[in-house]
């Protein structure tokens, strides 16, 4: 007959983990350590994060991008300085590859007067203009409208910048990713749509978001390039968002690109994922981003043991001093509350 | 027997009384099944009921709105959760376009319930704390309850299923576990439209709800020390709003005093208030008083958002003011 | 590379215009005769709308269905008794077929007392429960997710009936329409999505609106059928509806039919067009969903020209004595206004 | 030399002026192109300014509330148009929670502007013919102006351009060739903010704006003839609203009429007459009343709407009340 289940076009990107990454990603030694770094710092600050957490100490909820490390960072690192980055709530890394300081950050979770949005907000939700980072709000899938207007901006004058956001498996069925998603393609604008899968929206699995076995396959609809990559490889992602990325800037329009991980903790601090399967847990644990990724690198004599232990040390010393700076800072005085509504 | 509920318990009570005696009532929102919802009101709901009537649904509150509106006009009595309050604004097309002017333009019952969790003082921020209310008191054509205490939460979930028409049910989060108190154990309705009067006084009147009761309960009691008697109208239902209850109290204090979480401008307490001065101009004393957060978004840090919200204090300093006039 | 432009994968249904059509449509002469009666009755109707919209009688604007009557007719003819109907703004036909009368149509258009939202609302906008039928409202695919409800309705109940909607190529783009076929993929609900692609969304060309080739190939992404069929060939569409009605029956879920055709007059009356060219009217004028079909069934003898002449005469009568009736009809007295907000 | 425009012919200039000005202003929204947008506001700039900088979007309003507030964030000005006021509960959630909030938690200006073509008396029914304003008068972070009159909307145009801050642009659809009048040659700005006494008059003040503004002049002229005498404050402005103006006017004539089209029960009224309770007590000689459209959908039918939309008839009962209270 002439109908059929429509198949998945979903263009699947080959592993990265075996040697020559030099060649295939294109980076030398000193960008894949980059890589490693960032990866290190996000978990060590979520880490920290929930060690405040638990200690009382965050003002609100603590998300954790555990599991999303490779997700993060790879595609954050195929950004120029210019571009546009729309960070979600698992992308803590992306903020650091963008350049973001660690004391802000903290500052943010902390609620504290000299942070970004001098306490009027929290985690990350904040914009550094002067980075071109653009923090998400806690609606999900609504900042891809405004993502998709600043890739206008860029191409209204002719800027080479590209805008790169984020969503979840779970977020990505709101009505707002659909309206930018729709608006983006038509108008080819710069803009790279990145699906983070990580198997729950909450304690909702994928089984009860969607029937497809690719998210990518969205792209199908607009018309536009769709990839599905492994989300714990870090090179992988990376590839895949830097050809996202030339794509765009060349003006060939937006791409989705479906990253496939494991949200490794709960949705938030407050959440033990009791309703996780523990054996999906120990399968994913497998593929740790980060540990998989050091192995590599210390196969390839691009990592030793002896830089590990510096830059854990470097790391453990930069969370450390940011935790005790953040942690004696004020809190916003009281009056500021009512002010500022309004640009003047 | 009467017994000890939380305020977040009478509501899970209320919807399970609701569910066994109708089979047409069905829930869906976002994890509100197997996780039992992400303040637990149903937990429990899919071993009794099952998950054809507990439905964990997509994240997509246009579709949660839509799809209980759908089922409402084919004879169902869907409760839609949004997770937080906060994300209705979401559902906002449907609710004020579709769902609220149904029954005007076809005469066909809606009777659906989308319980809201709202308010602040848990240190949500700026999308986790809002009291959305007032958009929808201004949709004719929705109902909007807004209990601020057990038996009232109770009495009005069960009241807002039966109703014919879409009812939003405003739970207040602090409230969940905060509002504790005794309730019958035999089943009872709150009546929507009507309000409640939860301390009588003759020299202030305080036209609240929700949080406000029991900031104004509190600061009444301090006031009485001082020789000033404040009756607390507790209003319940915002839509329709017991216009009668209201007058009875100014006319019998000839002092007013408006409170709510939301803020100020364009808050209900505004057309209260020029309800009040449009319908017992000559009863009033003194200027109708108003307090309410300010016209800002709601701040996270612990501070501002105390600086924020309303509360006994503030409320007593008004109470002293309108005392005094 | 591992990423290429994704490919359509809309199965294009074949036309249905050669002999044999008994067989292929599965319709005797009888259903086939009603399939001509009702798209003439429906450019009837929506000729005589013009024409009071010319004499100043109608309230508000005039849409006309104008080269939809093939999707509008072989659509609603693929439903049951039982089945619902969430028909819009280009479907007239699809009331008729789903049992609506003329003249409550007709009341409707002129907003009267005994109208059936009795001058509340105009057009379509109307709900008729004892035909399932429950018409659109103004804001495009908002409609989408309520017609979602009643098909969860209906699975809840464990009835057998399935839903039917449209959309329009332009409306295609608004959120809730993602929303609630995100919903009823997932949930498997008795729902099928027509998207009436009719080439223009008041003035702005598809080019405007989305890079793909087929809307049909939105289905990809959600992991169920898609197909693209001929929108003015009604036993094409009649077919496809048909399989996708069975499916929804079945248990099997929604199916999106893109239903390619062209809207022949302006967005409304008061519209002329004059941005869509010339040359495309032409074109499409050649395969007039009447006319290509009246050629059809004249060839296989079901229709004879006396029958045909009969028929004309039969629908001008209809049509002539609901006029008159409505515009004899009252207005609703002033004073309803203020009634019926709530439900008793 | 001043020239004669329709209300529609002068926001066209103003917005035309503005692009001329500033090359970050431009232009998007649905059939605004090509076609010059459903009402022709926009009627031949393609020709001037290039599809570039006059956009026609695909048809999804939150793509277009939110690309404009991406755009503003990036430096842009954007201005916005929904294609009937009705259709921005689809951009709802954008307007109320990222471009309201963005600046009190970022400190980023969003220089943009929403067009929104708004009201009844057109035979549009429920969904062509409301005046939203109320909802986003409650959502702190707006600016909201609603001009009455060709000269304010050419002057308000330029200002909401010019303003750092996002600001929703009521126009409305019965005044865009109803409303004729004289408008300076020169280049000129009227405020945000500012209210404008359209008629002087020591007896009653009618607060108002838009479509009301002009009930009032024709009501202030008949109850003129009884020796009664008005004043008419045009708002202009609705968020801020201009305190003072209000203040100053009920201080001169004691009683107060507040009117708009829009639906009665939490309408911008509520809050005024709230704000006059409160700060102008003492000197209220009579209850404030309102006079607004009742709190239904707006209807189809000829019969219906013209019972609904408020009217100089209307407005002259309530002056005569007041006059004689
Ligand atoms: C529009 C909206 N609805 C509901 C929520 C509440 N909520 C916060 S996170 C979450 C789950 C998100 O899942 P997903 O998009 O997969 O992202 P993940 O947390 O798994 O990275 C929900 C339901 C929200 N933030 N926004
Ligand atoms: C949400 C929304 N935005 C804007 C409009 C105004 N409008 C009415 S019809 C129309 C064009 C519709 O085009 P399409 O969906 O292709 O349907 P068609 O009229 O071509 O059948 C527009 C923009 C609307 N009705 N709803
Ligand atoms: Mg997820
Ligand atoms: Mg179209």
């Amino acid at each position: 007959m002439i109908t059929t289940k429509s198949k998945s076009q979903a263009k699947v990107a080959k592993p990265e983990t075996k040697t020559r990454i030099h060649l295939n990603s294109g980076l030398k030694a000193d960008g894949l350590l980059k890589l490693y770094y960032y990866m290190r710092l996000m978990r060590g600050f979520e880490d920290s994060i929930l060690r405040l957490y638990q200690q009382g100490k965050i003002v609100g909820g603590a998300y954790s991008g555990n599991g999303n490390e490779a997700t993060a960072i790879g595609s954050a690192f195929a950004l120029e300085k210019d571009d546009y980055l729309f960070p979600m709530h698992r992308d803590m890394g992306a903020h650091f590859v963008k350049g973001e300081s660690v004391l802000n950050l903290m500052l943010q979770h902390l609620a504290r007067e000299n942070s970004l949005t001098r306490g009027r907000d929290g985690t990350g939700h904040y914009s550094d203009p002067s980075l071109r980072i653009y923090g998400n709000i806690s609606h999900l899938g609504a900042m891809v409208p405004v993502a998709c207007g600043a890739a206008l901006a860029c191409k209204l004058r002719k800027e080479k910048s590209v805008v790169m956001t984020y969503i979840g498996d779970g977020g990505a069925s709101v009505g707002e990713v659909h309206e930018g998603l729709a608006m983006a393609s038509v108008m080819r604008l710069p803009f790279i749509l990145i699906i983070e899968n990580n198997q729950y929206a909450y304690s909702t699995p994928t089984a009860k978001q969607f029937l497809v076995k690719h998210l990518s396959d969205r792209a199908v609809g607009y018309g536009i390039p769709g990839v599905t990559v492994d989300g714990t490889d870090v090179l992988a992602v990376f590839r895949v968002c830097r050809e996202a990325v030339e794509r765009a800037r060349k003006g060939d329009g937006p791409t989705i690109i479906e990253s496939v991980t494991m949200r490794m903790h709960g949705h938030a601090a407050h959440d033990n994922a009791w309703y996780v399967p523990k054996k999906q847990f120990e399968e994913w644990k497998k593929k740790d981003p980060i540990e998989r990724f050091e192995k590599l690198l210390m196969t390839e004599g691009v990592l030793t043991e002896a830089k590990k232990k510096e830059l854990t040390k470097d790391i453990h010393a930069q969370l450390d001093e940011a935790t005790n700076i953040a942690l004696e800072a004020p809190y916003p005085p009281s009056e500021q509350a009512a002010e500022g509504v309004y640009a003047e | 027997m009467p017994k000890t509920l939380t305020y977040l318990e009478a509501i899970s009570e209320g919807l399970r009384e609701e569910m066994r005696r109708d089979g047409t009532v069905f829930l869906l929102g976002e994890d509100i099944g197997t996780y039992g919802g992400a303040f637990k009101v149903t937990k429990g709901f899919t071993e009794e009921f099952g998950q054809d009537r507990v439905i964990d649904t997509v994240l997509a509150e246009a579709a949660i709105v839509g799809a209980a509106t759908g089922a409402a006009i084919a004879g169902m009595r869907p409760v839609a959760e949004m997770q937080f309050a906060d994300f209705v604004t979401n559902g906002f097309n449907q609710l004020v376009n579709i769902t609220a002017k149904y029954h005007y333009r076809n005469f066909i019952p809606v009777p659906l319930v989308v319980r809201l969790p709202s308010g602040g003082g848990i240190h949500g921020g700026p999308f986790h704390s809002t009291n959305p209310e007032a958009w929808f008191f201004h949709t004719p054509g929705l109902k909007i309850v807004a209990p601020s205490t057990p038996y009232d939460a109770k009495g009005l979930i069960k009241s807002a299923i039966r109703d014919p028409n879409p009812v939003l049910y405003f739970e207040h989060k602090y409230l969940y576990r905060h509002a504790k108190a005794e309730v019958p154990d035999d089943e009872y309705l709150v009546p929507i439209g009507k309000a409640d009067v939860k301390r009588g006084g003759s020299d202030i009147a305080v036209i609240t709800y929700g949080t406000g009761v029991h900031w104004a309960l509190e600061a009444a009691e301090t006031v009485a020390k001082e020789g000033v008697e404040v009756e607390v109208v507790d209003l319940r239902s915002l839509m329709p709003f017991d216009k009668e209850a209201i007058l009875t109290s100014v006319k019998k204090t000839g002092k007013v005093l408006i409170l709510h979480e939301d803020t100020l401008t364009g808050g209900i307490g505004g057309e209260i208030a020029a309800f009040i001065s449009e319908n017992a101009f000559e009863y009033l004393d003194a200027p109708i008083k108003r307090v309410a957060s300010p016209d800002t978004p709601v701040p996270y840090a612990p501070t501002l958002e105390e600086y924020f919200l309303p509360n006994t204090k503030k409320v007593l300093e008004a109470l002293r003011k309108l005392a005094t006039y």
